[in-house]
C-alpha cells in the first residue's frame, strides 16, 4: 500500500471513514432485515468496502454514479447522508427516494448518484448518457457505473462500452469481480478475463488483482478518471474482491458453492483492518486515533438508524406522486 | 393423489418431463443450486438428490446473467432437437430479451412457412406485493399476450401448474408461463404421476348465476374470497379462472356471462391494455345483450410500484376492491335484495 | 399555414425544437445522412442545409446498431441535462430496449421519488403494409400503453404529428412516438412556426350521431373513408382521433358514446391486448347503460405479418372491415332506414 | 491464393460456382425489384460472395447456420435450391417460406439454413442454441452465424460469445466487415477491432484482411470449424470486405458517404474475378471451362426465374397457417 501513501492525510482518514460507514451501516441494515424493521431483502458490500470507495473517493463532486442492486455502498462511498438512506431502506417518508425506493433502487442526486438498479447491468448506459451529457455540455465531468462479474455478461455492457469508445465519453466501467453472481462462480459462466474486454472496444482495460487493498483501487480508478476528464475516453476496470456475507441477507442457498479455504482466505484480508494497519504503520494516525473514527462512525450510523426508525411512514398519497413531471389526473392512473 | 404446494407441483412437472424425455433440458440463472426452488429434490424421493444429480451437469445448466442470449439459444436448441424448459426466475427480467421473444419465438415457424418447431417452456414468476420495489414486482404478461405465435399460462393453484406446465413443456410451441408468487406455498390434491391439463381451457372455481367473476393469477382466492363474502350477502358469484390466457377459453367467458348477464374482472397486472380490456372488450362484443350492468376491472392501478410497505398495497387488487365491483354492478341485485329482506 | 407532409411535419417539428433550445439532441442510426427522412433540409430554407449543417455532429449524431445502450444514454443523457430525441427508425426494433423503456425511462423519476428528469423523446415508425414481412412490420404500441410512467403518442395527421411532436419535445416525460409509414405522405395545412397540441386531447375529425367510431394512428383515413361511405347510406359516424394514447382521452370517447349509443374502434396493432381493447373496455364500464349494440373491435388479426402481397393485405383493418363492423352495430338503424325509404 | 490451391479440384471449381450462383442471382433480383416482380426491397451480397462462399464450404451437411438481412447468399451458400428462393422473393406459393418469408426471411431447414433475420444481431443467440444442441444431444455438427459491421455492435453478439466460450460451443461467429452500416462507416462507431474482441471473451479471433480472396476466407474458417467440431468451442472470425451496391436496392442516400476511390480501389478487387483468374493461373481450369460454367449457372439462375414468375401466389389460407404447430381454431386468431 506504499504507493498510494503519499496522498494527502485527510483523505486517507476520509477513506477509512467512508469504509467503515459502508461496513456499520450494512451490518446494522443486516440485522435490522432480521428483526424485521427492513422489509425486502439487502445485499451488502461488507467486504468489498475497499473497492467501492477507492473508487468513489476518485470522483469530485459534479461526477455521476450509477450502481446495481449491492447498492449501499456505492451512495454512502459518494458522501450521500446516511439517515435518509437508512430510512428509505426502512420504507419511510424521510427516505432519500421517499420510501418509494428501497434497498435496490436507492438514488441520491445530490452527490451525484444517479441511481442503484434492481436490474443487473441496466443502470450501466445511464452512466453513458451522463458521460453524453457532459460532452455535449462541455462540462468535465465524469460518469462512474458499478456492475458485478455477473452483470459483465450482459449485452449492453459492451453495446455501452463501444459507444463510449467511439465517441470518446468521459466514462468509467468498474467492474466489481466478487467470483460470484448469487450461486454462480464466475469461472463458469465467464469466457476470458474481463479486464481482456477493454481491448477489443479501443479503452484500457485494468486488472487490480487486490481489490482489498483501497489505494490500489483508487490509483487505477484516478488514472481512469483523469484520463475520460481529458477527453481521451472510457476505461474498463475490474476489481477482484470478494463478499463476506450471502448473496443477500437472509437468502439460504443449500448448496456449498464457496469452500471453506477460500473464504477464510478473503476474510483475513478484510480491506477495513488491512488500511488501519497501513495507516498505522505509516504513520498517518495512531491505533487511539483510529479507535476514535470508527466510533464516530458507529455513533453516525446509530443516528441513522434512530432517525429511521423515529420517521413516519409516507402518506398515502405520496404513492400517486411522481409518476409524471406534470400534474396529472389521478383517475387517468388509477 | 397427494397435497401439493404450487410450486413443489411445478417442480415435479419439471422432473417428470425431464424423466420422460432425455431431450428436455433446463437451463436459467442459479438452477443447478436450486436457489428459486423448483430444481430441487423431493422429500418422497431423497435418495434421487437435486436435479443436477438426478439429470446431470448437461443438462441441468447455470447459465451467465445474460437474458437475452439465454432465451435466443433456448429457441435456437428449440429449433435443432431439443425441448428446453427456461427458468427466467423473475418476471421483471423477461425485458431483456424482448427482442428474442417478439422476433424470433414468436414469428420464426410463421415465417418460415412451416420449417420450424419451437418446443420451449419459458417460466418466470411475478413476485409482487412483497416489497421488492418497482423493479422486481411486474406482472408483465399483457405483453405477450399482444404477440401471436406465443402461448402463455397462467396457472392459480398447484394441480394446474402441475398439469398446465406439462402441457406446455410436451408443446411444440414456445409456451410463457407466468406465476405469482403469492401463490407459490398454496396447496391442492394433485395426482400423482405424470398428467397434462390442455391449455385453452377455462376452469370454473365456483358457479353462480349473478355476475361472473373472472380472475386472472394471483387474483383467483382475492376473488374467491370476494365471492364467499358475497354469498353470504346473497349475491351468488360465478369465479372462472381462465388458467391460459393465450389461447383463452373467450367461450366459457361469454356462455358464463350470458347466464349472470354481469361481469367484474380480476388480475395483477396494470389496467391499461391488460388481460382484463381483453376479456372486457370480447365480452362487450359477443354478450353485449345479456349485460345487465357495466362491466368492472380490477386490476393494478396503472402507477409503479412503491416499495414501502405502507404504499405497496395501494398498488394492487384487492378483495374489497373486488368486492366493491360486484356491489357496483350487482347495485339493482343488492337493493332488491335488501327491500325483499327489510 | 403551409401544406404540409406528415413526414415533412415532423422533420419540422424537430428543427423548431433544436433552433429553441441547445439542450435538444438528436441521435439514432444514420441520422446524419437522412436515410429515414426527417433530418434533412426544407426546401425553403435550403441555404441551411440539412440537420448536420445546421447543428453540427455534437448534436446531430450517428449511433451504432445498440438499441439498448441508445435508449439508455438518452434517459441518461435526459437525467442528467439534456433533451434527446431517439430516432430509432422502425418501430420493430424496440424490442431491443424494451429493459431500458421499463426499467429505466418508466420507473426511475417513481422510484427515486420524483428526483429524476426524463425529457427524452423516443421516435418510431410503424411500416406495416408494405411487404416487409414480420420482422418490420410491428405496431408495438399497445406494450407500452401498459407501462406506466411513459407517455405515447400516435398522430394521424401533419399537424397533429407536429403539434404532439413539439409538445413530447417539450414534456419533462418519457415520451414513445409511433407513426404510420402508411401516413407519411398525407398533407394537410399546417401552421408555420412553432406550436404545440398538448398531449392527452382527443381530436373529432368527424361529428356524427348513430357510431362513434374511435380510429388510431393508420386507421384514421380508413375511418373517414368509411364514415363518408356510411353517410351515403344513412348512418350519421363521429369519427374521433384520441391522437395520443397515454394520456387517453377517455373522457372524450365516452362524451361521444353517450351521444351515439353505439362505438367501433380500429387501430392497427393486434387484437389481444391493444388500444382498441382498453378504449372497448373504459366504455363498456363506463357508458354500459348507453351502450344500444355490441362493441366492435377492427384490429390487424392475432396473426404474424406475412410477406406476399397476395397475403399481408389479409392481416390489417380496412374501411370495408370497419364498414362491416359499423353495419353491424346499425342493423336496427339500416333495417329502418330501410324500410323508411322503402 | 497459393495456399488454398491444394485442396481437390472439385471443391475449388464448386466455390467459384456458388459465387457466381449468388452473383447473378443478385443481379437478377435486383432487376426484378426495380421492375416490380419483387415486393419490398432486396439486400445483395454482390462483392461480398468470397467471404459468404468461403465460410459456407466450410461447412458439412448436418451443420447450421443463420443469417441477417443481406440474406441471398448465405442460404445459396449453402447450396438451397435457387427456385423456392428466387420464388420466396417473390411472394409465391412455392416460396422457401411459403411466400410468407420474403426477401429478409429466407430459411432452407434442408441444407442447415436456420433463418435469415431482418432484425440485425437477433439470430445470433439461434446458432448458439443450435451449438447447444449439438452439445447435449451429443451431435458433431457445428452452427456458424453471419453478421455484418453494424451488428458487431449488438450486445446479443457479446452474450452469445460469452455463452459458448464458458460452454465450449461449436459455433462459429463470422463478422462480414463491408466497411458501413447503411450509410454509417465502421470508424465511426466501432470502439477498437471487432476481431479482437475474441480474446476477452476467452476464444480465438482472427481477421481475414483480404475477404475478397475465397480461399484466404476458407481457411480461416475452415479452422474455426475443425475446433469447434473438436469440442474445442467458437471462434470470432472478422472478414475485410465490401459490397458494391447500395445498402438495399432501390434505395438513394443523398449524402455520398463512400468516396469513389473507395470504391474503385474495392470493385477492382472482384472476388469472382481474382479467383477465376487464379483457378485459371494454378492450372485448375481453362478459361473456356470457366466460361462454361458461368453458362451454366446464368442457365440455372434464368431457370429459377422462370420458376418464379410463373408460380402461382400463395392461397388466402395460407396467411393463416403456421402460427402454431397444433391445429387452433381460426378465431381465436381472426
Ligand atoms: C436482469 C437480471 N437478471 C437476473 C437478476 C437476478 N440477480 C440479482 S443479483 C444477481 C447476481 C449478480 O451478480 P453480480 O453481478 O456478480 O453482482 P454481485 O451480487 O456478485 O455483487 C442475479 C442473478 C437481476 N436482478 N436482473
Ligand atoms: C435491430 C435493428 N436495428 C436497425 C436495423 C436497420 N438496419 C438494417 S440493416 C442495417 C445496417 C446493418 O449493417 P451491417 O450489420 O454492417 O450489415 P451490412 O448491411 O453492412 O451487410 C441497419 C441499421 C435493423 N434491421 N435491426
Ligand atoms: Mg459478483
Ligand atoms: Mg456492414
Amino acid at each position: 500500500m506504499e504507493h498510494g501513501m503519499s496522498l494527502p492525510g485527510d483523505t486517507l482518514l476520509e477513506m477509512q471513514r467512508r469504509m467503515l460507514r459502508i461496513r456499520h451501516f450494512d451490518e446494522r441494515a443486516s440485522k435490522m432485515v432480521k428483526r424485521g424493521y427492513i422489509p425486502g431483502t439487502v445485499h451488502t458490500s461488507i467486504g468489498q468496502e475497499a473497492q467501492v470507495v477507492g473508487a468513489c473517493m476518485a470522483l469530485r463532486q459534479g461526477d455521476h454514479m450509477t450502481g446495481n442492486h449491492r447498492s449501499h455502498g456505492h451512495p454512502i462511498g459518494m458522501r450521500s447522508p446516511l439517515g435518509p438512506l437508512m430510512a428509505e431502506l426502512a420504507g419511510k417518508a424521510t427516505g432519500v427516494c421517499k420510501g418509494k425506493g428501497g434497498s435496490l433502487h436507492l438514488a441520491d442526486y445530490k452527490v451525484g448518484s444517479l441511481g442503484e438498479s434492481g436490474i443487473t447491468g441496466s443502470s450501466i448506459p445511464i452512466a453513458l448518457g451522463a458521460g453524453l451529457s457532459a460532452q455535449v455540455l462541455g462540462e468535465t465531468r465524469v460518469a462512474l457505473t458499478f456492475f458485478g462479474d455477473g452483470a459483465a455478461n450482459q449485452g449492453v455492457l459492451y453495446e455501452s462500452m463501444n459507444m463510449a469508445s467511439a465517441w470518446k465519453l468521459p466514462v468509467i466501467f468498474l467492474c466489481e469481480n466478487n467470483h460470484y453472481a448469487l450461486s454462480t462462480p464466475a469461472h463458469t459462466v465467464t469466457g476470458g478475463r474481463i479486464c481482456d474486454r477493454g481491448a477489443g472496444f479501443g479503452m484500457p482495460g485494468t486488472r487490480v488483482e487486490d481489490g482489498q487493498d483501497v489505494l490500489a483501487v483508487h490509483e487505477v480508478v484516478a488514472e481512469a478518471v483523469a484520463r475520460a476528464r481529458a477527453g481521451e475516453g472510457p476505461s474498463l476496470v475490474e476489481v477482484m474482491t470478494y463478499r463476506f456475507r450471502e448473496h443477500s441477507e437472509g437468502l439460504r442457498i443449500n448448496v456449498d458453492y464457496r469452500d471453506a479455504d477460500e473464504r477464510s482466505f478473503w476474510t483475513s484480508r478484510d480491506p477495513i483492518l488491512l488500511f488501519r494497519k497501513a495507516l498505522i504503520e505509516a504513520g498517518k494516525a495512531t491505533a487511539e486515533q483510529m479507535d476514535m473514527i470508527e466510533a464516530e462512525i458507529l455513533q453516525e450510523v446509530e443516528e441513522c438508524v434512530t432517525f429511521a426508525m423515529e420517521s413516519p411512514v409516507p402518506a398515502r398519497e405520496v404513492a400517486f406522486a411522481d409518476l409524471y413531471s406534470d400534474p396529472y389526473e389521478l383517475e387517468d392512473v388509477l | 393423489m397427494s397435497l401439493m404446494t404450487f410450486i413443489g407441483a411445478i417442480g415435479a412437472a419439471q422432473q417428470e418431463a425431464m424423466a420422460a424425455d432425455p431431450r428436455v433440458i433446463l437451463i436459467g440463472e442459479d438452477v443447478e443450486a436450486n436457489v428459486y426452488g423448483t430444481t430441487g429434490g423431493s422429500k418422497q424421493r431423497a435418495e434421487q438428490g437435486d436435479f443436477v444429480q438426478q439429470f446431470g451437469k448437461l443438462r441441468i445448466r447455470n447459465t451467465p446473467i445474460s437474458e437475452e442470449a439465454i432465451v435466443g439459444a433456448a429457441i435456437g436448441a428449440a429449433m435443432t432437437g431439443l425441448r428446453p424448459i427456461v427458468d427466467l426466475s423473475y418476471s421483471s427480467f423477461l425485458y431483456m430479451a424482448m427482442d428474442q421473444f417478439v422476433n424470433q419465438a414468436a414469428k420464426n415457424r410463421y415465417m418460415f412457412g412451416g420449417q420450424s418447431r419451437l418446443p420451449v417452456l419459458f417460466r418466470s414468476a411475478m413476485f409482487y406485493g412483497l416489497n421488492t420495489g418497482a423493479h422486481h414486482s411486474d406482472r408483465p404478461y399483457p405483453m405477450f399476450m399482444g404477440v401471436p405465435g406465443l402461448k402463455v399460462i397462467a396457472p392459480a393453484s398447484a394441480r394446474d401448474a402441475k398439469g398446465l406446465m406439462r402441457a406446455a413443456i410436451d408443446s411444440d410451441d414456445p409456451v410463457l408461463s407466468f406465476e405469482a408468487v403469492p401463490l407459490w406455498g398454496q396447496k391442492e390434491e394433485v395426482e400423482d404421476g405424470e398428467f397434462t391439463i390442455p391449455l385453452g381451457v377455462a376452469r370454473t372455481r365456483r358457479e353462480g348465476s349473478d355476475v361472473t367473476l373472472v380472475a386472472v393469477s394471483g387474483s383467483v382466492p382475492l376473488a374467491m374470497q370476494a365471492a364467499e363474502e358475497m354469498a353470504g350477502r346473497g349475491v351468488s358469484c360465478e369465479v372462472i379462472d381462465p388458467r391460459t390466457l393465450v389461447p383463452l377459453d373467450t367461450k366459457a367467458i361469454v356462455r358464463s356471462v350470458l347466464k349472470t348477464g354481469r361481469l367484474v374482472v380480476a388480475e395483477p397486472a396494470h389496467r391499461t391494455c391488460g388481460a382484463a380490456a381483453e376479456i372486457a372488450a370480447v365480452v362487450a362484443d359477443e354478450a353485449m345483450h345479456a349485460l345487465r350492468a357495466p362491466i368492472k376491472r380490477v386490476c393494478a392501478l396503472n402507477m409503479q410500484v412503491p416499495f414501502s410497505p405502507a404504499l405497496e398495497g395501494e398498488i394492487y387488487p384487492t378483495k374489497e376492491g373486488i368486492t366493491a365491483a360486484i356491489e357496483a354492478v350487482c347495485a339493482d341485485q343488492l337493493d332488491t335484495r335488501n327491500r325483499r329482506v327489510g
